[in-house]
């Protein structure tokens, strides 16, 4: 039986929206949906998924007008009220800084440079939602991005580390991000943001399926939750 | 009335700024050897239409604060002028 | 009265106007005839030669092939001359603009390759134009989320203040679209973005003649706005799924005039348009400008009249414009109306039938003379050829370009670039890939535009075979001097009639293509004649597709098809250009049958697993070839070979370097005898990375591959 | 002395400016309705080193000219202040 069901939202630009799609639906087997930027209801979803791509072409800023489209305020509640899990993926992560959703910012890689490649992330909490269920020490897994450099205050990256919030740390820094960081959460642990993208690791015909471990841990997480709570 | 709204976004001090480093790289190639520093910033020009200055400094300010600055990286700065009769007709 | 000459219209085809009409054109419709009778649209030098490609195309605006029940639909297009004048934009809105013609067909696009070619690169305005192209595609590409999954990189002195930029799109579809218009009294709506006076080249300095208009030189280059065309993709797939959708067609050269007069002429149908009822982005703009402006990211649909709401709407969702701008009309008349007045109306088709500037020519002489020079012989030690060869940009890796593509997203790469001579794309709920390479080879061609041209479409192939993918079909991107010289447009023929004696061979189609004349130099000299094939193949089972790189120590490592070069052909190597700085003597010729064999024999041995890599011998030759398998894989050889330089550098076609398991070799090496295939054991895969030559360790190999990966990045982010 | 340039690269009127018109879109959708044009550029700060204003000013418009704009496309404008003392020191 699997009653988890999962949503992927879709703002204007992004383009990583189907490939997601298909590695929950098809690869996981979890019921997913589209929901398009101006959706401004209930999101009544264990999984929601800011996909990566490039919402309004990126311009300006990374994120900046993704933010302000109707469906966040349904994010921002459902974040309120705990519904359940937010992975942001690439610009999903930066959509989700941009909201204040996740402290800190993610600006230029230093070589200035879009960096499409394949590298490897080190595991730094083993305990939340979306690394429970990890088997390995570190996971390879595709990035691809030209704003992946993440900034945050002294304050903030000392409270980061003070709460175990930092999950994945590149082994080699591809874009200059502080500290090495490839992705943190929040404070309670329900929204992960990162620049590498799971989705494109999860299927055998294309050699890589890594990204399966973080999805897995997710589905892990919210089976229990739903028996600890029924 | 009409108003141009001038609004300059940049990198805040110590801040990273991965452009500014990569402007630099290039002007030294160059032979530059006088330039200190470099910033890259954004440069945006927004028209308003308001019934007074103060008015148009409030939403310019708004724009910018908003939408066109990230706190975590930047700062911004916004000046407003009247537009030229001129200016207006051209339109 | 606007003088015709200014606008590219000569004598003769003035006349030819005038007895179309039966009157003189009037300044607007002289304008109409300029744009659709330049070489760009019009095909004035080249549309005889085409019809002689096999398959001919479509006459859509792009062709395919078919794998099962998917249309897998593909176009090469060049945009040189943008990108020689602003490499950013010029790149970026050749992505733009191959992409329309892939979304006009009903095709989502999945894939991009690019061919590119600059000057010398140390020389810095190439690198600038290097940089900026690169950029551009990648920043435009990116953007749309269409993986760039392919490509060629070439520097030399022919291409440096005209450099060539071939961008090939591919998309998929279970259902095609037309561009033929259909009905009398369908709606002409236009989506996308507002019209500019972007790229409107004769006719904006001719109608500055007209008004006096004093203003500054308005650009002429177009900006690229990529969110505009990822929406406009989006839009366009869901816009054709409405059945009251007739008929699409992108905007692209001569805009909104092409497009709507080519629909209605291939619907025997004529057209007005309102002028007037275009968005626009400028003020103050004219009739003329509007017709002919080149604003990027936009497109037509014809619509049943009366429910064009429906498209509007999916445009607005997607926050683009749309507005009904036209009708088509009975009369096959193509009119124009501006603020109620008829400002031109003439015979659609005429538009569309440019004369006819075919010539027959004779053989240009310099081809003999550089058949008679005599190929340089090299006294220097194999590891200097080496460094040599994996220290020019020709041969060194193009990752420093490739990692600025986003080649993943979409996931459905399967052989990544770098990894094998062609890229690889799952057709996901399925088992098969589509198999993608574009290729060129400039020098072959220059020195002999038949054989150098058949050798281009038979290396396209291997590089397709070589990774499991069986050859289905080609796109071609012409790219030529200027055709009114005769040394040019037989080098024109002689490629078309050497790529169609190829493409018959191989029993593919020739699906479309584009044509790019006049790359020259500032000073006149002609670039080397460089047709660029995109050539498109399946693998019925993608878990079989094969790389290049060594895998296995001890793996046994076979030189298969032509095992010893036949040294008086063996010109227009890359080597001998590099250390000699050589271009000429005769180049080495395919023998079809036994290519065919070779290839067959190949693709038999991918699918029944025999073998561990495969990679097609081609720039830099056989010892080339095989650091670049060593590179790949992390592992190094025992080579036993001779140590003759042309034999291990010389160019020849058909061959293959392989590897096949200890287990396997009795299997492969009957097979090949069977099949009178010929193979040369080479020697062994090592485990540890280095090169022995018959038991001589000739290089520290660390070396080379520090080479091999540096180069590009030294040039490019270095300080010099 | 030290003097701080700053250059303002802008697209040349009639140049598609993608980010402009995007912004607009939302700041329309946002309820700005009295915004009337946006137009984005680079703000770029320059810290030189020379021996007069003069000097500085050849400086910094052969950078703007040279690196900053992309004169096919864009136009630019600089502007060169002395720094003070204060600024000179805070370094
Ligand atoms: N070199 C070529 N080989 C084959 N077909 C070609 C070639 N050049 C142009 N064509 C075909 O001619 C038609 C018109 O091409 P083009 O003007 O480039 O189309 P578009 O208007 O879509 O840019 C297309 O069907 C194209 O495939
Ligand atoms: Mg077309």
């Amino acid at each position: 039986m699997n009653s988890i069901r999962a949503c992927v939202i879709v703002f204007p630009g992004t383009n990583c929206d189907r490939d997601t799609h298909f590695a929950l639906s098809k690869i996981m087997d979890i019921p997913t949906d589209f929901v398009w930027h101006d959706f401004d209801e209930v999101l009544d979803y264990d999984i929601v998924v800011l996909p990566g791509g490039f919402s309004y072409g990126d311009y300006i800023r990374t994120g900046v007008f993704a933010r302000f489209s109707p469906v966040m305020k349904s994010v921002e509640k459902y974040v309120l009220e705990e519904r359940g899990l937010i992975i942001g993926i690439c610009n999903g992560f930066q959509i989700l800084t941009e909201a204040g959703l996740l402290p800190g910012a993610l600006t230029r890689n230093t070589s200035t440079r879009f960096i499409c490649d394949t590298v490897e992330i080190n595991v730094e909490n083993f305990q939340t939602p979306f690394t429970r269920s990890v088997t390995k020490k570190n996971l390879k897994l595709p990035i691809a991005h030209s704003d992946g450099n993440y900034r945050i205050s002294e304050k903030e990256l000392e409270k980061l580390k003070a709460q175990n919030r930092i999950v994945f740390r590149y082994v080699e820094n591809p874009n200059g991000s502080v500290e090495d960081i490839a992705g943190v959460c929040s404070e309670n642990f329900r929204i992960l943001g990162m620049m590498p993208h799971p989705e494109r690791a999860a299927c055998s015909v294309l050699r890589n399926t890594d990204g399966v471990e973080i999805f897995k841990s997710m589905v892990d997480y919210l089976r229990s939750e739903k028996i600890a709570r029924s | 009335m009409r108003f141009i709204a001038r609004i300059v976004v940049e990198p805040k001090d110590g801040v990273l700024d991965p452009q500014g480093k990569a402007s630099m790289k290039v002007v030294k190639r160059l032979g530059y050897e006088f330039v200190d520093d470099i910033r890259v910033g954004k440069h945006i020009t927004v028209e308003i239409q308001a019934t007074n200055k103060k008015m148009a400094e409030k939403i310019a300010s708004e724009l910018a604060y908003k939408i066109f600055t990230n706190p975590v990286l930047e700062k911004y700065e916004v000046s407003v002028f009247e537009m030229k009769k001129a200016e207006v007709i051209e339109k | 009265m606007l003088d015709h000459k200014k606008v590219g219209i000569s004598d003769r085809e003035y006349g030819l106007i005038k007895q179309i009409l039966k009157r003189e054109p009037n300044d607007i419709e002289l304008l109409l005839y300029s744009a659709m009778w330049s070489e760009h649209c019009g095909y004035k030098h080249s549309k005889r030669l085409l019809k002689k490609l096999p398959g001919g195309s479509s006459g859509e605006n792009a062709g395919f092939v078919k794998i099962e029940d998917n249309f897998i639909v593909f176009k090469v297009e060049s945009h040189n001359h943008p990108s020689a004048v602003e490499p950013f934009q010029g790149a970026a809105t050749g992505i733009g603009g191959i992409i329309r013609d892939i979304i006009a067909m009903g095709a989502r696009p999945i894939a991009l390759a690019d061919s590119l070619w600059f000057g010398p690169i140390e020389d810095s305005q190439s690198r600038h134009i290097f940089e900026g192209v690169v950029r551009g595609i990648s920043s435009y590409g990116n953007s749309i989320g269409v993986p760039t999954v392919a490509g060629e990189v070439h520097f030399d002195e022919s291409y440096k203040t005209n450099p060539l930029v071939n961008v090939l799109a591919l998309g998929v579809c279970k259902e095609l679209k037309s561009a033929k218009a259909k009905g009398v009294g369908n709606s002409f709506v236009l989506v996308g973005s507002k019209t500019g006076r972007d790229g409107i080249h004769g006719a904006a300095f001719a109608s500055r003649e007209l008004s006096d208009d004093t203003d500054s030189d308005r650009p002429s280059v177009q900006v690229g706005d990529p969110f505009s065309e990822k929406e406009l993709i989006e839009a366009t797939l869901e816009i054709i799924r409405l059945p009251q959708v007739i008929a699409v067609q992108d905007l692209g050269a001569a805009g909104l005039l092409s497009s709507t007069s080519e629909m209605v002429s291939k619907g025997n149908l004529g057209a007005v348009l309102y002028l007037d009822r275009v968005p626009l982005r400028e003020k103050d703009m004219k009739p003329e400008e509007i017709i002919l402006s080149e604003s990027q990211e936009r497109m037509m649909f014809l619509v049943e009249k009366g429910k064009e709401n429906e498209v509007i709407e999916i445009a607005k969702k997607h926050l683009l414009d749309a507005s009904i701008v036209g009708e088509t009309t009975a009369d096959k008349n193509y009119k124009l109306i501006w603020k109620d007045e008829v400002v031109a109306n003439v015979p659609v088709e005429s538009l569309g039938e440019a004369p006819d500037f075919y010539r027959k020519v004779e053989k240009a002489d310099y081809v003999e003379k550089l058949k008679r020079l005599k190929i340089p012989k090299i006294n220097k030690p194999v590891s200097e050829i080496l460094k040599k060869l994996f220290s020019s940009p020709e041969i060194a890796s193009k990752k420093w370009v490739y990692r600025q593509y986003d080649h993943t997203v979409q996931t459905n790469t399967v052989i990544l670039p770098g990894e094998a001579d062609s890229a690889i794309m799952w057709i996901k709920n399925s088992k098969k890939g589509i198999g993608l390479t574009i290729d060129g080879n400039g020098r072959y061609v220059y020195l002999d535009p038949f054989e150098g041209s058949k050798n281009v479409v038979f290396e396209a192939a291997r590089n397709l075979v070589a990774t499991g993918c069986k050859p289905l079909g080609i796109t071609d991107c012409m790219n030529f001097g200027n055709p009114e010289k005769d040394d040019v447009f037989w080098q024109f023929e002689q490629s078309i009639l050497g790529i169609s004696e190829a493409c018959n061979s191989l029993k593919i189609p020739v699906t479309g293509g584009n044509v790019s004349f006049y790359n020259e130099s500032t000073s006149g000299r002609a670039i080397y004649p460089t047709p660029v094939i995109g050539m498109v193949g399946v693998i019925e089972d993608v878990s079989k597709a094969l790389t290049m790189s060594f895998k296995n120590t001890a793996d046994y490592v076979y030189l298969v098809g032509r095992t010893s070069i036949r040294e008086r052909n063996i010109g227009g190597s890359l080597y001998l250009k590099l250390l000699e700085n050589f271009v000429g003597g005769s180049i080495d010729t395919v023998d079809t049958e036994y290519e065919l064999k070779l290839q067959n024999f190949i693709l038999k041995m991918i699918d029944s697993g025999v073998l561990n890599s495969a990679h097609d011998v081609s720039d830099g030759g056989l010892l080339t070839s095989i650091c670049e398998c060593c590179i790949s894989g992390n592992k190094g050889i025992d080579l036993f070979f001779t140590e003759n330089i042309e034999e291990l550098f010389g160019e020849v076609q058909s061959r293959f370097v392989i590897t096949v398991k200890p287990e396997f070799t009795e299997i492969f090496e009957a097979m090949a005898k069977k099949e009178n295939i010929e193979y040369l054991h080479l020697g062994f895969v090592r485990s540890d990375f280095r090169l022995f030559l018959n038991d001589k360790e000739i290089i520290d190999f660390g070396s080379i591959k520090s080479l091999y990966d540096s180069t590009l990045n030294r040039w490019m982010e270095e300080e010099f």
